[in-house]
């Protein structure tokens, strides 16, 4: 964006608007102790607790805090990260549309970790190896493709490989616009920019 | 679900990315506050039970306690990146914000703002002995000492160096010392032409 | 770094000039220059050279490897080289692009040297790839470089250390040795 | 116009000894590419950048002096504008990071048990107070204080932003060190060895090589 001139890679911090979403993500939990007055956090049963026994889908932050220290549910893995989708994405890692499948890829995936259970390692080593395979093809096609390509291929790339699909095709816009030696003209500011088109728009 | 509210002040920002900065949203802000004041009075009285030895009101503490902190989490974000944006627009537009923009801050963004800028502007005089430096310049290396520019806007007479004017008028084109006028350029006044 | 930043510490690097004047030394903050004599090739920072170039007070002198029958040569041994060989300049890319622009008359074959360069840095370029490709897959924790040049580096960067940087947080998180921070955040 | 060559300048390096201008200029370029290439704040280096700055401050008074249309000028001046974009960018890229990570190196100034150890420098530290407690002030004023009691807290453990010591970077070995240990933190076991080799370069995580960086047998590229 901005004259940004220390670019560091994606480390989740306290407030970091993509953590916030990824753990937004819903994992189906069952309730293992009743809690009391909270029945309406399940929009299909009338009753006033939530009771043993519940299914719910809980967005991942809940699921994690209620399974954690005592208990209060126990958690499955969201479909994504079952058995069945991870044979799929081992056959062909490379060829998946992640985007669909969960946009939040790793970020979820790390979250799930804990409630993984025996499960933990195979669910860590799809993740590690699912970004691995398909590293080559996110440089390959962000370093070098044409605009309308680079479109197509990023449409099927979580959130994670976006931003590094991103800072690949910035490095080869970059490199373009050296070669072309018009790299060390002075522009306009960015968001100056923007605000003039926004603007230009709403006159006309 | 709870914190559902707090949730979408994140996404608001999310969809407006490009440094691009939405309405504050008071209006949610205050929802979420209710909600938190609601949930901590409820968790007031189960302690108050838990105390009397009802240990079955643990769960909903515990699940009410989660909530309470998601949704501070979520306020917090929302400030900090908010503020992450404004701190953007001082380095792009300069010490003074379009009308349009200002009016998407909060009167505490505004004086956060203010406040940041002042922060800057004594840091950067601090520099060296002879009246500082301007961080905001020198935003590329250069080449030339002269750039041929084109004036995108009438902006009227305007003083080059000490006792050197031009008139800046629109469509005209100017052969001026860059670390001058890299500031008009920035703010979208010249072009630079190569 | 973007790449006119890499231009920029390529322009300090020495070219020679034959001036068509004849000054005393300058006392650059960055050293010396000079003194220049009409006629006689000195020695000054590129980025010097290329402005006298400029207010045409000069004429620039094509480095030694600047010539068709060593790019060549260079050029076939990198074919066959597996690995990188050893480039005769830091930054032959950038001193060949500002060399050319500013003046393509003091350079003889200038069309040629183009070509040739741009060949070299097509070829390693792609071998960067391929290497950069089987890195990932081995599975290593570090990767050497050697011989390669700032630019070329540059070509992947950040992609590769931004790459890099996630899978190494995805296996910590993975080993659960040590949850990350947010996994901290949201743990309690 | 420094018309002397021996133009030996204040400034002092290890030993003391005093330094030219261009070497220390030649310093402050090498901390300028380890600071943009460094994922943390790397030690602040005033002495250099005030050097700078009086050396081109001089200099354009200097300039001043000289007749219009003398050949010296344009040159002058364009070194002039060379080193001052290099000062603004080393010192634009530690605001940067002076700010991203404000609460967490004002914790680790005030550890500090001698504050020639510090990594800000004075006019740094100022800095990052007044943008920390800024940030604090607007939390409370809109958020915090209108929270529940047990919540209204800015927790600088949980809530402050840390660089990614992990980051992958790009180096160049200057001294041959044999035996550099690259621990495994992954939790593999995976523990090796490198032997650095001078001149060679490698893209290796910044922990294991952070003290190397500091000694100086290493660069970032």
């Amino acid at each position: 964006m901005s004259a940004a001139l220390h670019y560091p890679s994606y480390y989740p911090s306290y407030f970091s608007i993509e953590d916030i979403l990824a753990t937004n993500e819903k994992v189906p939990c069952k309730f293992e102790k009743t809690a009391c007055d909270l029945g309406f956090l399940d929009p299909s049963g009338g009753s006033k607790d939530l009771e043993v026994g519940t299914k719910l889908e809980l967005p991942c932050w809940l699921a994690r805090a209620l399974a954690s220290r005592r208990q209060i549910v126990s958690c499955q893995l969201p479909k994504t990260f079952r058995e069945r989708y991870r044979e799929i994405l081992k056959a062909d890692a490379a060829l998946v549309d992640l985007h669909t499948l969960s946009p939040h890829f790793y970020e979820l995936g790390q979250h799930l970790l804990p409630l993984a259970g025996p499960e933990g390692t195979t669910l860590g080593l799809l993740l590690v190896e699912t970004l691995r395979e398909r590293l080559r093809s996110i440089m390959d096609t962000s370093l070098n493709t044409t605009e309308d390509d680079a479109g197509t291929r990023q449409s099927k790339l979580d959130q994670l490989e976006r931003s590094l699909f991103l800072t690949g095709r910035k490095t080869f816009r970059d490199h373009q616009l050296w070669l072309s030696r018009r790299a060390h003209i002075v522009t306009t500011s960015y968001m100056v920019t923007q605000h003039n088109k926004r603007k230009f728009s709403e006159v006309s | 679900m709870l914190s559902e509210k707090a949730l979408e002040l994140i996404k608001e920002l999310d969809r407006s990315k490009d440094g691009k900065l939405p309405a504050f949203n008071e209006d949610i802000i205050r929802k979420v506050l209710e909600e938190m004041n609601t949930l901590f009075q409820q968790n007031q009285r189960d302690v108050g039970e838990a105390a009397a030895g009802e240990i079955r009101y643990f769960p909903s503490i515990h699940l009410r306690h989660a909530a309470l902190d998601r949704n501070k989490r979520c306020l917090l974000a929302y400030l900090y990146n908010r503020l992450e944006r404004i701190r953007a627009m001082r380095w792009e537009f300069g010490s003074i914000l379009p009308a349009d923009i200002r009016a998407n801050l909060c009167e505490p963004e505004t004086q956060w703002f203010n406040r940041y800028n002042k922060n800057l502007a004594s840091y950067m005089r601090s520099l060296g002995e002879a009246g500082g430096l301007d961080l905001t310049q020198d935003t590329k290396p250069p080449k030339n000492l002269y750039v041929e520019v084109r004036c995108l806007r009438d902006y009227g007479e305007w003083e080059v160096e000490e006792g050197d004017t031009v008139v800046l008028q629109k469509d005209t084109t100017h052969y001026l010392p860059l670390a001058a006028c890299h500031h008009l350029i920035r703010q979208g006044v010249l072009e630079q032409v190569e | 770094m973007d790449s006119i930043e890499i231009e920029f510490l390529a322009e300090k690097a020495p070219v020679t000039i034959v001036p068509n004047f004849t000054h005393d030394k300058l006392y650059l903050i960055s050293g010396d220059v000079g003194p220049f004599t009409a006629g006689l090739p000195v020695d000054i920072p590129l980025w010097l050279g290329i402005n006298l170039r400029q207010r045409g007070k000069c004429r620039l002198v094509a480095p030694e490897w600047m010539d068709v029958e060593k790019l060549t040569e260079i050029k076939e041994e990198e074919k066959q080289s597996k690995v990188f060989t050893q480039m005769p300049c830091e930054h032959y890319l950038i001193v060949t692009q500002l060399l050319l622009s500013s003046a393509p008359e003091d350079i003889p074959n200038a069309q040629q040297i183009k070509t040739l360069v741009k060949d070299i840095w097509d070829l390693r370029i792609s071998k960067l790839r391929s290497s950069v490709a089987e890195f990932i897959e081995s599975e290593g924790t570090h990767a050497t470089l050697d011989r390669l040049t700032l630019l070329e580096i540059n070509s992947v960067r950040p992609f590769l250390p931004h790459a890099f940087d996630q899978l190494h947080r995805i296996s910590k998180s993975a080993h659960g040795s040590n949850l990350s921070q947010t996994t901290q955040d949201i743990q309690y | 116009m420094s018309d002397n060559e021996e133009d030996i300048i204040e400034g002092s390096d290890e030993e003391g000894e005093a330094m030219t201008a261009s070497e220390v200029l030649q310093k402050l370029e090498e901390a300028w590419i380890t600071e943009r290439m460094s994922p943390t704040l790397e030690k602040h280096q005033s002495e250099l950048v005030d050097c700078m700055l009086d050396q081109i401050n001089q200099m354009s008074e200097n300039l001043k002096r000289c007749k219009k249309y003398d050949f010296r000028l344009a040159i002058h001046k364009m070194e002039i504008d060379r080193i001052r974009y290099v000062l603004s960018s080393y010192l634009r890229v530690r605001l940067e990071k002076i700010e991203r990570f404000a609460h967490h190196l004002l914790e680790k100034q005030t550890n500090l048990s001698n504050e020639d150890l510090s990594i800000l420098s004075p006019q740094e530290a100022a800095y990052a107070k007044d943008y920390a407690s800024s940030l604090e002030a607007h939390f409370q004023n809109l958020v915090l204080q209108h929270v529940p009691e047990n919540l209204r807290t800015f927790d600088r453990g949980k809530m402050s932003v840390k660089p990614n010591l992990d980051s992958y970077v790009f180096l160049k070995v200057k001294q041959a060190t044999p035996g550099v240990l690259l621990e495994d933190d992954t939790g593999e076991g995976r523990d090796e060895e490198v032997d650095f080799k001078e001149g060679s370069q490698y893209l290796m995580r910044y922990k294991p090589i952070m003290e190397l960086l500091q000694s100086g047998a290493v660069t970032l590229i």
